[in-house]
């Protein structure tokens, strides 16, 4: 790792912030009017009603509720790296953590909104706010539909205060680097920050307490998305495994999903001393091991189903093993797993390029699990008079393209707004005597650096 | 603020309502005055009769008050009235006990249909365009008189036809009256799927000619060859409450059922046993059945009596009905035949049923025959467990002459191509709709093109009445005042009869009361010795006897008490049954002949009544196109049935569409491979296809009676239309077979 | 079906449930139309039926068993099983879907948010949504039975036992101070039945109609092993 | 080498996902139970709602008061003893009560009252043989899906004013009475009637 100047890291980190270029504009506009067209879509939903889907009797659900598994998933980027490796204090971990937890936010938020997408009455949507009401009826707190509410909900609060806390020695920055109204909004974004002792010791202390809470939200918010489905006397829903199973995959499509946008911004944003191989390479060996954990959990699920041989069970097994669904599962496995593993097991192969490679290919195959977790089932309950299929129309293909393109746009402004790297973290990194801040005079001289 | 400001400003008040209305733009037409009574929210049972096959089922029609838009005084406007809501089977009559199948249930939508006819309409653009103007009713009727007295004045009343599907009761008594004072023929009448075969044949054997009733209450054991007795055939309502006790209405006790068909019927579907037979052979097997009996000494054959004697060899025990022959005739094991035939002797009170296609083959009177003879042997006849003969309540006096014997709507066709001048210069035509319902063969499209002027009495546009000149709507039959008699079903004499449940929801008008008005305005005038429709059914009821009233009371009217319970029923004095016709030949198996060589022609085609339409007459109900095909759950479509190793052999698989080709046309559908249908047998339901019959039925499907050969069943005359063979190919394209169901089979370890 | 003198109000509430004798159905499927009459269930034409709309909340099922030409035909009525442990219950966010006081599965529209989330978990597949607001093509909507409300887009919709017709019942023997008897109340497919192989009534009262049947040696449950506790038995096929 | 290596993996990839969605058994082609699967709208499908404006009016339960066509004072007829089910007959006998139409007016206003300018507006409609065009004060939103019964809340002495207000003393009559839910429910909790959604909802 070779040191950077602060004051050139400091450069290079404000740059986008500070300069805009017109490929800045046409991106954004581009990104604007497809996520138009999916709010379009969303709203022309809203307006004709759930018909326009490819939603059926039996299939229920389809497109929306796999990008909401997919999205949830794609949320679980920045815990594991921001609170895991913050815990572990793995320091290669620090040009990774905003990507990271920027990931979490917009994901989340995205993710979030499915479930409000895939209703039939979103307008009704306020009735899952437990309020006390003269009619006396509360929402089912049975309901796992009810869980996934609170849980998103925290989860969603809890991850954008771990986002916004880091961010605001970095927000004083720019609040310090900038004038007229544009300061006073990062004056006001930056809460105050002074870089004062007690604020450093403060953050520290929040960021210690945050990173330990968040760890069992996300798992618990992953696991009871899971319980949408195993709660459920389906055939291969009402599983034991789908808690760790979601979990180990959110965290799985979170890392292919991180290393992504990593590449994209060191190429972009010209980030190349900062994000560096070695960064690709440790979350490379981190996204084999999710693969690794995956394959392990698809296996067990898939074994004990056949070994189990249930006649409703056996129903939605074969259909995807050997029947219609077929096609999809074994892209899944190949993508999940075949594609990923010389790219990330080999440490020839395991450079930038691989890492993307097979990235992309765990994107692909995790939005496929969860499809294949939904449709199948559903086509295949046990009244076999009632088997049916599922296929998807423009309105939920308009939607999904339209969500990727919002995450991708999120992520657009939010570097615009924010240095994508956390400046203040760097610089404790780079410079190793400022490492152990504890005291007061350290951390004072890590106020002076910035 | 005084009085007269508080006035004005109400009117002003009552200005901007009505203009404002809430947006809804119901609430800017007036409102008329209620005509009837009703409390809103509670309703009102009356009684009907339903109108949709002959069956004749009394219901109830749930009536309550809703707002309707009509026409009051030539005015559009908003008027409370009682609504028909739902029908029930009337619990109270002897055909169908509280029970209504499918179709009658859907029978509430005639009434409401979109596409009802609701003025009277006159002929606008071509012949056949489906194109129409409204006229009133008095320019209607002053029309139609014209041309009727124009027939008069040239001496011509001869040429005026009448074609209507079957009419019973005081409809057909009026309809009678009418075309003889005027000096008309009789009417003409046309039914698709018709039963004439049947009557034949009970007329021969039994002396009775109408169809039979059974008593499957009590019956031990049913042997039913063709006949779809709990779906469509004869009375479905009666036989399946009869099924029902036969099952499981009896400790201890449950029937056995046997059905054999060479496609699956929902009624085979039931059967315990189910046993395909090569089309045509079905008397055969009757005969085989009762030479096992014979042979066997269970029965002598002189207890077939006067229906043994109408088949050929049957004094001598049949000889040539060897359950070797028969396994050689019919495909159906020796063995099996013995053991049948044992069962069906043995089991009893037991009782076979024919009907459906066994009886529209060229050998259709000899298969009925044959299996009058096999009930009449074991001594089914009149007997608990067997056959009945409905007896017939004499309503009004004799009934007046039925259709004109033996002049059927082919020859009538033929006739008309045949001359110059048409020799119907004037038709009159009821619900019927040949042009349908007839083979292509007969050119009935034709045939009624070259008649000068058509008047219609239809509700609905169809492929017949759309040529129509002139269309005189008639009221629904929740409209109108009811009557029937029905043929079959019931173990006492019925003569059902009902006011109407709701007044008339568009500008139409009975067609029994449009015929005595116009037999009044005509020049001579027609004299009936009615007023209305209404006077002749109380002139008719009053006849019948009262009931009996409890000692010291007055016996109720009978008039009164029909209206209220929706008919009269009751013990009449048995009819005595008709002497056997003399000279008529004694049956002999004839080898039925099929249209189309085998060798072009490899599959039998087998039309059936389709248990939504029936025979097509009823593709206009949404309700029914959205029901599922029982045994298919095809929705909104038509399809046609293949053996699933025909299927493979062919290289079809569910859903494709096929070309079914006969001598007489092609059709194309998709297919619905089936395993219960025999491997050389492709059946197809009848009721889809129609060119013109509202929104919901037109240019839907295929109609399978267009590939059909003008074949004629020997005896009758009437349409053998299970006789033509086809050959199938698939094609391309999009079948778009619309199934319910998902899987045909079941996983086979569920449900245990 | 018997007139049964005995009470049914006096000792707390029904229980309703149904007995359908298999050995009675013909699958003429009257009870399909009846039940679309009683309850306002929208034609949803032959596009919407070829996508998976088509709304039957009773259906005949139909299983083909055995190939030609020993083949059977087996029919089973299905319609919702107002389960005693219904999945479709515990899963909606709103209570739209809950259990009454006398064990039916009520489906209340207004509460619906259309999550879709029951229907999933039903394992009979009894339940059926409004992807579309249903219109009736004038007159048709004169048909329609003021006792039953409209359902419109995005509500999820099931068969309800024609609790219309049960309350009817038991507001008039309220009236007349004379408890129900068994056989007052008939869902519209049980009255149009024409086999009679549909029975209805209180589970709760040993001696009516239904209960009898239901402890028939034929009787069993649909899936009854999944732990629904269906209150409709199924009286098996004899032969 | 490595290029190959890549191009030859990610044309396997979009192969597989090719098949999968569009090849002979894929998921987007083949023959399904619901034949070949359309979700076009149909002609007999409408949105529920005319416009967006009439769906927000929905949502937030507002509605338009009730305009009546003629100023009819419940006041003045109450006065003269008459009861409110002497014309909103079948109140207490089945679910609904009758809005009085024409004839219920004219029973007594062939005779009475004759010269008053609205009498004789009212006998001009009956003379075209209109009938008044009453509208609906109280009833509740098809969206509300309440079944309701005034019978058995007769029977169980509800007075008519509990909900409908005190109509003795107004002149037109006024919606007074909001029928929330939660008023609804609160009767039957103090009463202890059943609080069953079924037994207002189906």
């Amino acid at each position: 790792m070779s040191r950077i100047a602060p004051n050139q890291m400091t450069d290079d980190l404000l740059r986008p912030l500070l300069h805009t270029t017109w490929k800045f504009y046409a991106g954004v506009a581009v990104l604007g009017s497809i996520v138009l067209a999916g709010l379009g879509a969303w709203f022309y939903q809203v307006y004709m009603g759930l018909g326009i889907t490819g939603d059926n009797w039996p299939v229920f659900w389809g497109f929306h509720e796999t990008n909401f598994v997919f999205w949830i998933g794609i949320s679980h980027a920045g815990t594991l790296i921001s609170a895991i490796l913050r815990m572990v204090d793995a320091t290669w971990r620090r040009p990774v953590t905003r990507c990271a937890e920027a990931i979490t936010a917009f994901a989340l938020m995205i993710g979030a909104l499915f479930p409000l997408i895939h209703l039939g009455r979103p307008w009704l949507a306020w009735w899952l706010i437990p309020y006390p009401s003269e009619r006396m009826i509360w929402p089912n707190f049975r309901s796992p539909l009810a869980w996934d509410f609170f849980a998103i909900n925290t989860y969603l609060t809890s991850s954008l205060l771990f986002l916004f806390l880091p961010m605001l020695p970095d927000l004083a920055v720019v609040r310090d680097k900038t004038t007229g109204l544009r300061s006073k909004i990062y004056g006001l974004l930056s809460l105050g920050w002074q870089g004062t002792p007690k604020q450093w010791h403060r953050l520290e202390m929040a960021m210690h307490i945050m990173a330990i809470a968040i760890i069992p939200i996300a798992v618990s918010v992953h696991t009871i998305v899971s319980f949408d489905f195993s709660m459920a006397v389906v055939p291969m829903w009402h599983s034991t495994i789908f808690g760790p199973y979601f979990v180990a995959g959110a965290i799985f499509s979170g890392i292919a999903a991180l290393i992504i946008a990593m590449a994209l911004l060191r190429k972009i944003l010209h980030l190349e001393a900062y994000l560096e191989p070695i960064h690709f390479n440790n979350l490379g060996k981190l996204l084999f091991t999710m693969s690794l954990l995956w394959g392990y959990f698809v296996f067990n699920e898939r074994l004990t189903t056949w070994y189990g041989n249930e006649t409703h069970e056996m129903a939605a097994f074969w259909i995807t093993q050997t029947g219609r669904y077929a096609p999809l599962f074994w892209t899944m496995v190949f993508c999940n797993f075949i594609l990923p593993f010389p790219f990330l097991a080999i440490r020839k192969l395991r450079t930038i390029t691989g890492c993307v490679i097979a990235s992309c290919g765990v994107v692909v195959g995790m939005w496929l699990e969860r499809f294949l977790i939904i449709v199948p089932s559903l086509s295949t309950k046990p009244i076999t008079y009632s088997w049916g299929r599922y296929m998807p129309q423009w309105p939920e293909i308009t939607i999904m393209i339209g969500s990727i393109a919002a995450m991708v746009l999120l992520y657009v402004l939010f570097s615009k707004f924010v240095p994508l790297i956390s400046m203040w973290e760097m610089k404790v990194g780079e410079h190793p005597e400022v490492k152990e801040a504890a005291s007061v005079a350290a951390a004072q001289e890590a106020g002076e650096l910035l | 603020m005084d009085r007269r400001q508080f006035i004005k400003l109400g009117a002003a008040t009552s200005a901007t309502a009505t203009l404002a209305g809430c947006g809804n733009p119901e609430n800017q037409l007036i409102r008329f005055i209620p005509e009837d009574d009703l409390i809103p929210g509670i309703s009102v049972w009356k009684p009907s009769i339903c109108p949709l096959c002959s069956a004749g089922c009394g219901v109830l029609v749930r009536i309550m008050e809703g707002e309707a838009e009509v026409i009051r005084n030539g005015q559009l406007g908003l008027i409370k009235m009682g609504l028909a809501k739902k029908l029930e089977g009337n619990p109270q009559h002897p055909v169908n006990q509280g029970k209504l199948c499918v179709r009658g249930q859907a029978a509430l939508q005639v009434t409401y249909h979109p596409d009802r006819i609701a003025n009277p309409l006159k002929r606008s653009g071509e012949r056949g365009s489906g194109q129409f103007q409204e006229i009133s009713w008095d320019d209607a009727i002053a029309e139609l008189v014209s041309q009727m007295n124009a027939l008069a004045a040239a001496n011509d009343q001869k040429s005026l036809g009448f074609l209507t599907r079957p009419l019973r009761g005081q409809r057909q008594r009026l309809v009678a009256e009418f075309l003889s004072r005027f000096g008309a023929p009789a009417a003409l009448d046309f039914e698709v799927l018709g039963e004439d075969v049947m009557r034949r044949a009970n007329a021969r054997s039994f002396g009775y000619d109408q169809l039979s009733t059974f008593d499957l209450a009590q019956s031990r054991y049913v042997l039913t060859l063709g006949a779809d007795f709990l779906g469509t055939w004869n009375s479905p309502v009666s036989q399946s409450v009869g099924y029902g006790e036969m099952r499981q209405g009896r400790p201890g006790i449950r029937a056995t059922f046997v059905q054999v068909e060479p496609r699956m019927s929902q009624t085979g579907a039931n059967a315990d046993e189910w046993v395909p037979i090569k089309p045509g052979t079905e008397g055969v097997l009757a005969l085989g059945l009762a030479h096992v009996i014979m042979a066997a000494r269970l029965f002598p054959a002189a207890a077939a009596g006067r229906a043994g004697a109408q088949v050929a060899g049957w004094a001598n025990g049949l000889p040539a009905y060897t359950p070797q022959e028969v396994e050689r005739i019919t495909g159906i094991a020796a063995a099996r035949v013995e053991r049948l035939a044992r069962e069906f002797a043995e089991q009893r009170p037991s009782v076979a049923i024919i009907g459906g296609a066994p009886l529209a083959h060229t050998n259709g009177t000899f298969n009925a025959l044959a299996v009058n003879a096999l009930n009449a042997l074991v001594g089914s006849i009149g007997q608990p467990g067997g056959v009945y003969f409905t007896p017939r309540a004499n309503v009004g006096g004799a009934q007046a002459g039925t259709a004109q014997a033996g002049r059927t709507i082919d020859k009538v066709a033929a006739e008309i191509l045949a001359t110059e001048r048409s020799p119907i210069q004037l038709l009159m035509l009821g619900e019927a709709n040949p042009v349908f319902g007839t083979p292509p063969a007969w050119r009935v499209k034709e045939a009624l093109a070259k008649i000068p002027y058509i008047v219609s009495f239809g509700n609905f546009l169809d492929e017949t009445s759309s040529l129509s000149d002139l269309i005189l709507p008639d009221h629904s039959f929740l409209e109108s005042w009811v009557d029937d008699v029905p043929e079959s079903g019931a173990m006492v004499a019925v003569a059902s009869l009902a006011p109407p449940a709701m007044r008339p929801l568009h500008q139409t008008r009975a067609m029994p009361d449009v015929l005595l008005d116009l037999g009044r305005r005509l020049t001579p005038a027609i004299e009936l010795p009615w007023q209305n429709y209404q006077a002749m059914l109380q002139a008719a009821f009053s006849t019948l006897p009262a009931p009996p009233a409890p000692a010291g009371e007055e016996p109720a009217d009978v008039w009164r008490t029909a209206q209220a319970q929706g008919g009269w029923w009751g013990e009449v004095a048995a009819r005595p049954a008709a002497a056997a016709a003399q000279g008529q030949a004694p049956a002999a198996y004839t080898e039925a002949q099929f249209d189309g060589a085998a060798a072009e022609y490899p599959y039998h085609f087998l039309p059936y009544a389709s248990q939504q339409f029936l025979d097509g007459s009823l593709a206009h109900l949404p309700w029914l196109q959205e029901l599922p095909d029982v045994l298919t759950s095809a929705m909104w479509s038509s399809w046609v049935e293949i053996n699933t190793q025909t299927a493979s052999q062919l290289g079809i698989v569910q859903g494709d569409l096929v070309e079914v080709g006969s001598g007489q046309g092609t059709l194309r559908a998709p297919v619905f491979v089936s395993p219960a249908i025999a491997p050389d047998v492709i059946a197809m339901p009848v009721g889809q296809g129609h060119e013109t019959f509202t929104r919901y039925a037109s240019g839907r499907g295929a109609n399978p009676i267009s590939i059909l050969a003008p074949v004629l069943e020997a005896e009758t005359g009437s349409l053998a239309w299970a006789a033509t063979r086809v050959r199938v190919s698939k094609v391309d394209g999009d079948g778009g077979l619309i199934l319910f169901g998902g899987s045909l089979r079941e996983h086979s370890e569920e449900h245990r | 079906m018997q007139e049964s003198s005995t009470a049914t109000t006096t000792n707390g509430p029904a229980k309703w449930g149904m007995a359908v004798d298999l050995d009675r159905c013909t699958g003429c499927e009257a009870c399909v139309t009846a039940c679309h009459a009683e309850n306002n269930i929208p034609t949803v034409g032959a596009n919407q039926a070829a996508a998976g709309r088509a709304m039957h909340w009773i259906r005949i099922e139909r299983y083909f068993e055995g190939e030609f030409p020993d083949v059977h035909v087996k029919f089973r009525p299905v319609l919702c099983q107002h389960c005693d442990n219904a999945p479709c219950e515990p899963v909606c966010p709103t209570y739209a879907s809950s259990h009454t006081d006398e064990g039916l599965n009520a489906q209340v529209y207004n509460r619906c948010i259309g999550t879709r989330y029951c229907a999933n978990a039903c394992n009979y597949n009894v339940r059926f949504f409004n992807w579309f607001n249903p219109i009736w093509e004038k007159p048709l909507h004169l048909q329609l039975n003021p006792d039953v409300s409209l359902r419109e887009v995005s509500v999820m919709e099931k068969c309800t036992f024609c609790v219309q017709r049960i309350k009817e019942a038991k507001i008039d023997a309220k009236r007349d101070a004379r408890p129900l008897a068994d056989g007052d109340v008939k869902p519209a497919c049980v009255q149009s039945c024409t086999a009679n192989a549909l029975v209805f009534g209180d589970l709760n009262d040993p001696e009516s109609a239904v209960s009898r049947l239901s402890r028939s040696p034929r009787g069993t449950k649909l899936l009854g092993d999944l732990g629904t506790q269906p209150k409709i038995t199924y009286l098996q096929r004899e032969g | 080498m490595r290029k190959w290596f890549i191009l030859l993996l990610t044309t396997v990839a979009a192969l597989g996902l090719g098949w999968g969605f569009f090849g002979e058994n894929g998921f987007l082609r083949g023959q399904s139970n619901t034949g070949a699967a359309r979700a076009q709208t149909s002609p007999i499908f409408t949105t529920a709602h005319s416009s967006v404006g009439e769906a927000v009016r929905h949502f937030f339960g507002i509605r338009s008061e009730a305009q009546q066509p003629i100023a009819y004072t419940h006041k003045a007829h109450l006065d003269r003893s008459i009861t409110c089910d002497t014309c909103h007959t079948g109140v207490n006998t089945g679910p609904q009560a009758r809005i009085p139409d024409i004839r219920d007016c004219m029973e007594c206003h062939e005779f009475v009252a004759m010269d008053k300018p609205v009498i004789q507006q009212i006998t001009a409609m009956w003379e075209r043989g209109e009938d008044i065009p009453w509208q609906r004060v109280y009833g509740f939103t098809d969206e509300a899906h309440v079944r309701f019964n005034h019978a058995p809340h007769i029977r169980a002495d509800v007075e008519c004013s509990m909900c409908h207000g005190d109509v003795a003393q107004m002149t037109v009559a006024e919606r007074v009475v909001d029928h929330t839910m939660g008023f609804c429910v609160n009767c039957h909790t103090q009463r202890g009637a059943s609080n069953d959604c079924l037994t207002c909802h189906n």
